[in-house]
């Protein structure tokens, strides 16, 4: 039997009692959801269905929702970069998604998030900047990447990375070229590319309860329990290509070896979700 | 979180303000003795740090290409900004200037901007399309008072010390060149204006320069002079409840030029100093003191050094190996599940409450046949979705 | 066995009048300076009733923080409120800033070691002092003909510089804890095996030790200062 | 430069390729009265409504229209801030806001002049709906997000809006619903328009007067009560014909009541067989 | 609005409602009546047209300015007209908080905006100077001075008054050397011509208080309003624009009434408006 918490009523406000609930349940190895320590949320991919954005995909890590749309717009380059295109990612944590957050500016962890994207898409040369230049110096595309966070419960990293990559497979660049002539600018809707995209990571996130238990995919209220995540990025050869942990509880080695493992493991299934969808 | 300022008593009050009116300070100056001032040169171009006694601060000069203002399209750009960092003091907010902050920029500006003391004109690039735009950017590290002559000292050592990129223009490209193709090259400044603040106490009757943040806590009001070593006055500025003299004016102006007359020696030998040290191929950041009476005799005896030979490190080879966790993969299609061309989810475990989130979310909805209004609802897997179309005959 | 050097360090403290405690900690050529603040007053919102809170803020040279700096920000964040023994203040803040006085590579472990000793200079009681090490992963550029060294094709290096950050293909760094020397945060990026990670975890924790002598001597050599 | 500095730094313009290549729609209405998506000018699209989508709220709802995805959730009552004045009415903050990628062109972050008056008309007439005497000192907050806009993002949203009210269990009066209209010259009505067929004054040549019975109108309805709680138009319209449009977008609005009652009705089924 | 309305009892509430079921208002007006127009066109010399306009105890001060600027490229034939409204926080002590004072102004933007969104409103085509490159911006900016009730339809008359004052520097256009155009500013500053405003719509807000509508509200009026609906009528009566406001809701039938009773009274205050131009033109002051 599996006994399944619905926080349907909205925000549970967390005490003590909620920290001895989650205790009892890790010393017998399950968590209130009914899933296993190492165990992930059931995931739901979709791609393409809003037809308004060059490239979208919805994903769905139990409750945790994400949308991601992928805009293509024409812009003259950086100064400092004439011949590179330009990706913006932005993750947007607004008020819609869980009362945790205030309506106005991006509070801290949109921030950190829309970063750590910033940092992966950078560090892996994820997109051939070089591929998005239309004309040096003159026309670039810049591919703005909303991530809109439709239901926050815990995990919001690891969904963003998924449903970021799913987006940009997803991608259909229209022809353009420049007449030189005229120097206005010819597209060409019909025919249409699409993004070469030279990795794809997949990113798990886990954390530290009472210094041992280690619980993978994190529920929004695991997240109140637990201080710092450990959030481990591979590619499709199963390495490391990104790992991020601010802080929390000191953790062993074997801890982290355990984590990678998953990852690992983790990041084979999710790169078949991919290959199913993009076909 | 702002803390809040620590309030003086009247004793210590009576006490400062009794002192200097016996011409004496608290801390051993004279009435005319500026504290200690310590430049100290970083590896970066256009940056130094100040401390005139315990206040200390940082600047940084950058550039950055921009399009020239249309009122002014044969010139460059130069821009001044005041961080009151809370390191400064506990009381200051990080995120706005305050009105200290306010007031030091304005000054700032006014003393090196409008009194034209770099040449901006040589910074444009191409008349109305590009030029460079340079920003002096002053850090407020430590408030120990007089914040405006430490930090004005700091900005006019940090455009002499600056050097930006060159430039090649070609037709309508321009090239810049990094720092190891070619030489960067200095800003060009006409004069060196210091600025130099003076508290008046005793019903404006007693002077004092260069005032502690205590003694800027009891002062009536102060007079600052922004004045080069031409002895030019580039700016004035008189704050507080105080009715100064012509001749007491007069007088200030004297100090405060035989002040920038030391101060521009001083950067000018400091300046010279770094470029033989970085000639020599040295790194030590360079560290000049004017003014050796106080002895900083802690200072050596707190610093701790790594020494180079205990700096050998081994690299271990961890013993177990963590290497081909995929093979514990199992094979796709026992744990996916498509759903239609476009969707798939994977997992078991916590029940979703959107149910079958695949075939609801997101769906293409059929077109409706029948012409008139009518719910249908498609009762797949026992799920509760349910498709309502509307339609009405015109 | 490969050997390695570990850049230069030096340590000035209590630099600042202003500050609880405020360090300038230079690794090679880059340099912070740290000043902290705490236990101190702390707005009713922001307050908690368990424990105290950290708030750091982390400043760059040029122009005003941004998202780059929020993202450093949270490392340092979560290593003191790691460290820090926040039950024993609740209700108050921790306020600690960092700004960077030259960057010159492996700025996130220097900003971390300086707000270690930052946070000792004030006093401020704590469960561990943090460790912060970078390292870098580089392809060799040619093959060694030493045979010793193993098969590995790629050179580790401590306290990377820019230009070696830059043309290193895995960058990390780990924070580790001085008590038990177990990882309290990480950072890394870059294509890199297990492998590598693990070995990277094991030379930097033997480092660290050698960093916390040096914190212990940077200590007693300012309390020696006090003295005199 | 003032950018903001809590996001990545985008260029200050750019240009949506569509843009580029104008396809200008000549007609809307072909000569057997269909329209380019081969519906008739008085035939609605399909709508897909759903509450409990957001788990973390009080109440939402989803709502598909056609293409036109919205998302709505609710929080609260809650208590207001405390500068507040004490009020004996329970108050509602409406936020409205298209996503980046819904629209044609890409959008920015910060509400504009329009979002920010259709917040305002959404407001309204919820105001109308809700007991606000049921909750005094209190604020109900309204968040809305259109995910993708194909026409009619308005009505979807207000329609979604009370759903998402009356899932979190907020007394209403009366469900709202919404239903929009184009004028398409004299005597044509185009029910429940597309993004394309949305009014926009540049398909006009401004001589002779071209947009004359050109339009677009949106109501919202208290469908038992037969109250109007929102009229929204804009183009250029005679007044009988803005009367006559208002009217047909009332009964639109009144044919949606069946489905906003199937998908609450379900939606409580669904809680019984979960807590079952 | 509501937002602005003054705290009125319950018992005042009631006296005005009755009064208005008895087609008699507090100030002594029946409810198809406005208050008095006060009205000066040209009043600040800086701008290319102003007015001022002053209706019972609300007042404010309309400067319309030209400039030289790009056309958008989506209307490459097309001027743009912009709006921008301020409040003095001495209108009204609502005012004084930002953020009520800046959904204040919002919100007559908006409806500004929405009702000259069509072709007809402003010829915006004669505001082009060379297609693609060079068009005329008109700015509007309206500062309110006070608020005493029926905003929008004094903003709307301070516009059109505004608008029918100002005067675009005649420019000529001439080929120049490379075969750019050039453009010449005439030397003569009245050497201009005048924007046509015979289809700019004025905005009318038809309140239901108790049982019946009003038109031109006071703020008393406004606090006891249910629902109110605001419309853009043109001198021949077309709607350009229409917008619910207020919390409350409406029977269609009275909505629609509602609909017709504006567009009569819209039609009627056309009419008295360009009769006070005119007068104004000969230079006397015109009183409603």
């Amino acid at each position: 039997m599996r006994t399944v918490i619905k926080s349907s009523t909205g925000q549970l406000r967390l005490n003590d009692k909620s920290d001895d609930f989650y205790k009892l349940h890790l010393k017998e190895g399950i968590r209130p959801d009914g899933r296993m320590l190492m165990e992930m949320r059931p995931m739901v991919l979709n791609v393409g269905s809003i037809s308004t954005a060059s490239g979208s995909s919805l994903v769905k890590v139990g409750n945790t929702t994400v949308v991601c749309g992928i805009k293509a717009e024409l812009t003259e380059p950086n100064a400092s970069h004439p011949g590179k295109g330009i990706v913006v990612p932005n993750v947007e944590l607004s008020p819609l998604c869980s009362p945790k957050f205030k309506p106005g500016p991006p509070c801290d962890q949109a921030q950190v998030v829309t970063k750590f994207l910033d940092n992966l898409i950078q560090s892996t040369n994820l997109i051939c900047l070089d591929d998005l230049c239309v004309e040096n110096d003159k026309l670039v595309w810049i591919l703005y990447c909303d991530l809109i966070c439709i239901d926050y419960d815990g995990n919001i990293v690891d969904a963003s990375v998924i449903s970021l990559m799913a987006a940009l497979q997803n991608v259909k660049l229209p022809e353009v070229k420049i007449n030189e002539e005229c120097e206005s600018v010819e597209v060409n809707l019909k025919c249409t590319a699409t993004l070469k995209l030279c990795s794809c990571p997949v990113s798990t996130t886990f954390r530290v309860f009472d210094r041992s238990n280690i619980i993978a995919d994190p529920t929004s209220m695991e997240e109140e329990l637990t201080e710092g995540q450990l959030t481990i990025v591979t590619d499709q050869q199963g390495r490391i290509i990104y790992m991020e942990r601010p802080g929390g509880v000191t953790l062993q080695e074997e801890h982290v070896e355990k984590c990678m493992k998953r990852a690992v493991i983790r990041g084979a299934e999710v790169q078949t979700l991919y290959m199913e969808v993009t076909g | 979180m702002p803390l809040r300022e620590p309030t003086l008593s009247n004793l210590e009050n009576n006490f400062i303000v009794n002192a200097v009116c016996d011409n004496r300070r608290y801390d051993g100056r004279r009435i005319t003795d500026a504290r200690d001032t310590q430049i100290t040169l970083g590896l970066d171009y256009g940056c130094c740090t100040v401390s005139l006694g315990e206040t200390k601060v940082m600047a940084q000069v950058a550039v950055e290409m921009e399009r020239p203002k249309e009122s002014r399209p044969s010139e460059g750009s130069l821009h001044i900004h005041v961080e009151m960092s809370t390191l400064a003091s506990g009381n200051f907010d990080a995120s706005k200037p305050g009105e200290l902050g306010i007031e030091i920029q304005r000054i700032l500006e006014r003393s090196i901007i409008l009194s034209r003391c770099l040449d901006l004109e040589e910074l444009c690039i191409r008349v109305g399309e590009r030029s460079w735009a340079v920003h002096l950017y002053i850090h407020v590290l430590c408030y120990d008072g007089n914040i405006l002559d430490c930090a004005s000292i700091a900005a006019i050592t940090s455009l002499k010390h600056f050097r930006r990129p060159d430039i090649t223009v070609e037709g309508k490209t321009v090239l810049v060149h990094s720092i190891e193709e070619r030489n960067p090259l200095p800003l060009t400044m006409h004069h060196m204006p210091f600025c130099t603040t003076m508290a008046f106490f005793k019903d404006s009757k007693q002077l004092l320069v260069d005032p502690t943040r205590i003694e800027e806590k009891v002062m009536d009001g102060k007079l600052i002079i922004s004045i080069n070593n031409h002895k030019e006055v580039c700016c004035m500025q008189i704050c507080g409840q105080v009715h100064i003299s012509k001749p007491q004016i007069l007088h200030s102006t004297d100090v405060a030029y035989l002040k920038s007359k030391e101060l521009s020696e001083f950067v000018k030998n400091v300046l010279t100093d770094d470029l033989k040290y970085k000639q020599n191929g040295e790194k030590e950041q360079q560290v000049s003191l004017l003014c050796k009476r106080n002895l900083h005799v802690k200072e050596n005896l707190m610093c701790n050094q790594h020494k180079k030979e205990n700096l050998l490190v081994e690299i271990v080879n961890p013993i177990t190996t963590t290497e081909n966790f995929a093979s514990e993969l199992k094979k796709a299609p026992e744990w996916l599940t498509k759903h239609d061309s476009k969707t798939v989810s994977v997992g078991e475990g916590l029940i979703n409450s959107w149910g079958k989130v695949g075939s609801s979310f997101f769906k293409s909805i059929k077109k409706p046949e029948l012409p008139n209004l009518e719910s249908n609802s498609e009762d797949e897997n026992d799920s509760d979705e349910e498709i309502i179309t509307l339609n009405q005959t015109s | 066995m490969l050997l390695s050097t570990l850049s230069e360090m030096k340590c000035k403290q209590n630099v600042l009048k202003s500050t609880d405690g405020s360090v300038e900690f230079s690794q090679g050529d880059t340099v912070v300076l740290v000043g902290a603040y705490g236990p101190a007053d702390c707005k009713e919102s922001k307050q908690d009733v368990k424990e105290a809170i950290v708030e750091v803020n982390f400043r760059p040279k040029i122009g005003i923080p941004g998202i780059a700096e929020k993202y450093l920000e949270q490392f340092v964040k979560g290593v003191c409120e790691s460290c820090i023994q926040r039950s024993l203040h609740p209700r108050t803040t921790f306020s600690i800033i960092v700004q960077v006085i030259q960057d010159r590579g492996s700025l996130l472990s220097c900003a971390i070691n300086g707000t270690s000793m930052a946070l000792q200079d004030a006093g401020i009681s704590m469960k561990f002092m943090p460790v912060a090490v970078t390292v870098a992963l580089k392809h060799k550029e040619e093959v060694s003909m030493e045979t010793d060294c193993g098969t590995e094709d790629y050179d580790v290096i401590f306290s990377p510089s820019l230009e070696e950050e830059e043309k290193a293909f895995a960058n990390l760094t780990l924070v580790f804890d001085s008590v038990k020397s177990e990882l309290v945060s990480t950072y890394a990026s870059g294509p890199m095996t297990s492998f590598q990670y693990q070995q990277c975890l094991m030379s930097a924790k033997n480092v660290s030790k050698s960093i916390v002598q040096f914190f212990r001597d940077s200590v007693s050599k300012k309390l020696a200062a006090d003295v005199l | 430069m003032a950018t903001d500095s809590r996001r990545l730094a985008v260029p200050q313009s750019s240009l949506d390729p569509k843009s580029l290549c104008p396809a200008k729609v000549e007609r809307l209405l072909n000569d057997e009265e269909q329209r380019l998506d081969g519906r008739y000018s008085s035939e609605s699209r399909g709508i897909y409504l759903q509450c409990g989508t957001v788990s973390q709220a009080k109440g939402s709802c989803y709502c598909e229209l056609g293409n036109t995805k919205v998302v709505c959730s609710v929080y609260g009552p809650k208590d207001v801030e405390h500068y507040e004045d004490f009020q004996m009415e329970g108050k509602i903050k409406c936020e409205f806001k298209y996503a980046p990628f819904s629209c044609s062109k890409h959008r920015g972050h910060i509400p504009d002049l329009s979002e920010a008056e259709i917040s305002d008309v959404i407001l309204q007439a919820l105001t109308a709906s809700v007991r606000l005497q049921c909750y005094p000192k209190s604020l109900i907050e309204v968040f809305i997000i259109v995910l993708e806009n194909d026409g009619s993002a308005v009505s979807a949203s207000i329609t979604a809006a009370s759903l998402a009210l009356a899932d979190a269990g907020i007394e209403q009066y009366d469900i709202v619903t919404s239903a929009s209209v184009r004028v398409y010259g004299n005597g044509n009505f185009l029910e429940d328009p597309t993004s394309v067929e949305e009014y926009r004054p540049q398909d006009f040549d401004s001589e002779s007067g071209g947009d004359l019975n050109h339009g677009l109108v949106t109501v919202a309805l208290l469908p038992t009560l037969n109250q109007v709680c929102a009229v929204l138009s804009n183009g250029h319209l005679e007044c009988d014909v803005l009367v006559e449009t208002i009217q047909m977008c009332t009964s639109l609005a009144q044919n949606l009541y069946t489905a906003a009652r199937k998908c609450l009705l379900s939606s409580v089924k669904s809680v019984d067989q979960n807590n079952a | 609005m509501s937002l602005f309305g003054n705290n009125l009892s319950d018992a005042e509430k009631c006296f005005i409602i009755h009064g208005i079921q008895d087609d008699f208002r507090t100030d002594g007006r029946s409810c198809d009546n406005y208050r008095t127009i006060e009205l000066a066109v040209n009043v600040l010399t800086n701008t290319h047209g102003s007015s001022k306009v002053r209706l019972g105890n609300t007042e404010l001060l309309v400067g319309v300015k030209v400039e030289l600027g790009k056309p958008e490229k989506a209307t490459p034939d097309e001027g743009r007209i912009e709006f921008h409204v301020d409040c003095s926080p001495n209108a009204t002590p609502a005012a004084q908080r930002k953020a009520a004072n800046k959904d204040f102004v919002n919100n007559i933007e908006s409806m500004l905006v929405r009702t000259y969104a069509n072709k007809i409103a402003i010829d915006l085509t004669s505001l082009c100077i060379i297609k693609g490159k060079m068009c005329w911006i008109v700015h509007v900016d309206v500062l309110i001075l006070e608020c005493g009730g029926n905003i929008l339809d004094c903003t709307s008359l301070g516009v059109k008054s505004a608008l029918q004052d100002t005067g675009i520097p005649r420019v000529v256009v001439k080929s120049g050397d490379e075969g750019e155009e050039e453009v010449e500013l005439p030397d003569d500053p009245f050497d201009v011509q005048h924007i046509s405003v015979n289809n700019v719509p004025i905005l009318v807000t038809v309140s239901f208080v108790g049982t019946r509508h009003i038109i031109d509200a006071t703020v008393e009026e406004e606090s006891c309003c249910s629902a109110s609906v605001v419309m853009g009528v043109t001198r021949r009566g077309r709607i350009l624009g229409v917008r619910k406001q207020c919390g409350g809701s409406l029977n269609p039938e009275t909505l629609v009434e509602m609909l017709e009773f504006g567009k009569k009274s819209g039609r009627q205050l056309h009419v008295a408006l360009d009769k006070m131009l005119k007068s104004y033109e000969k230079g006397t002051t015109g009183y409603l």
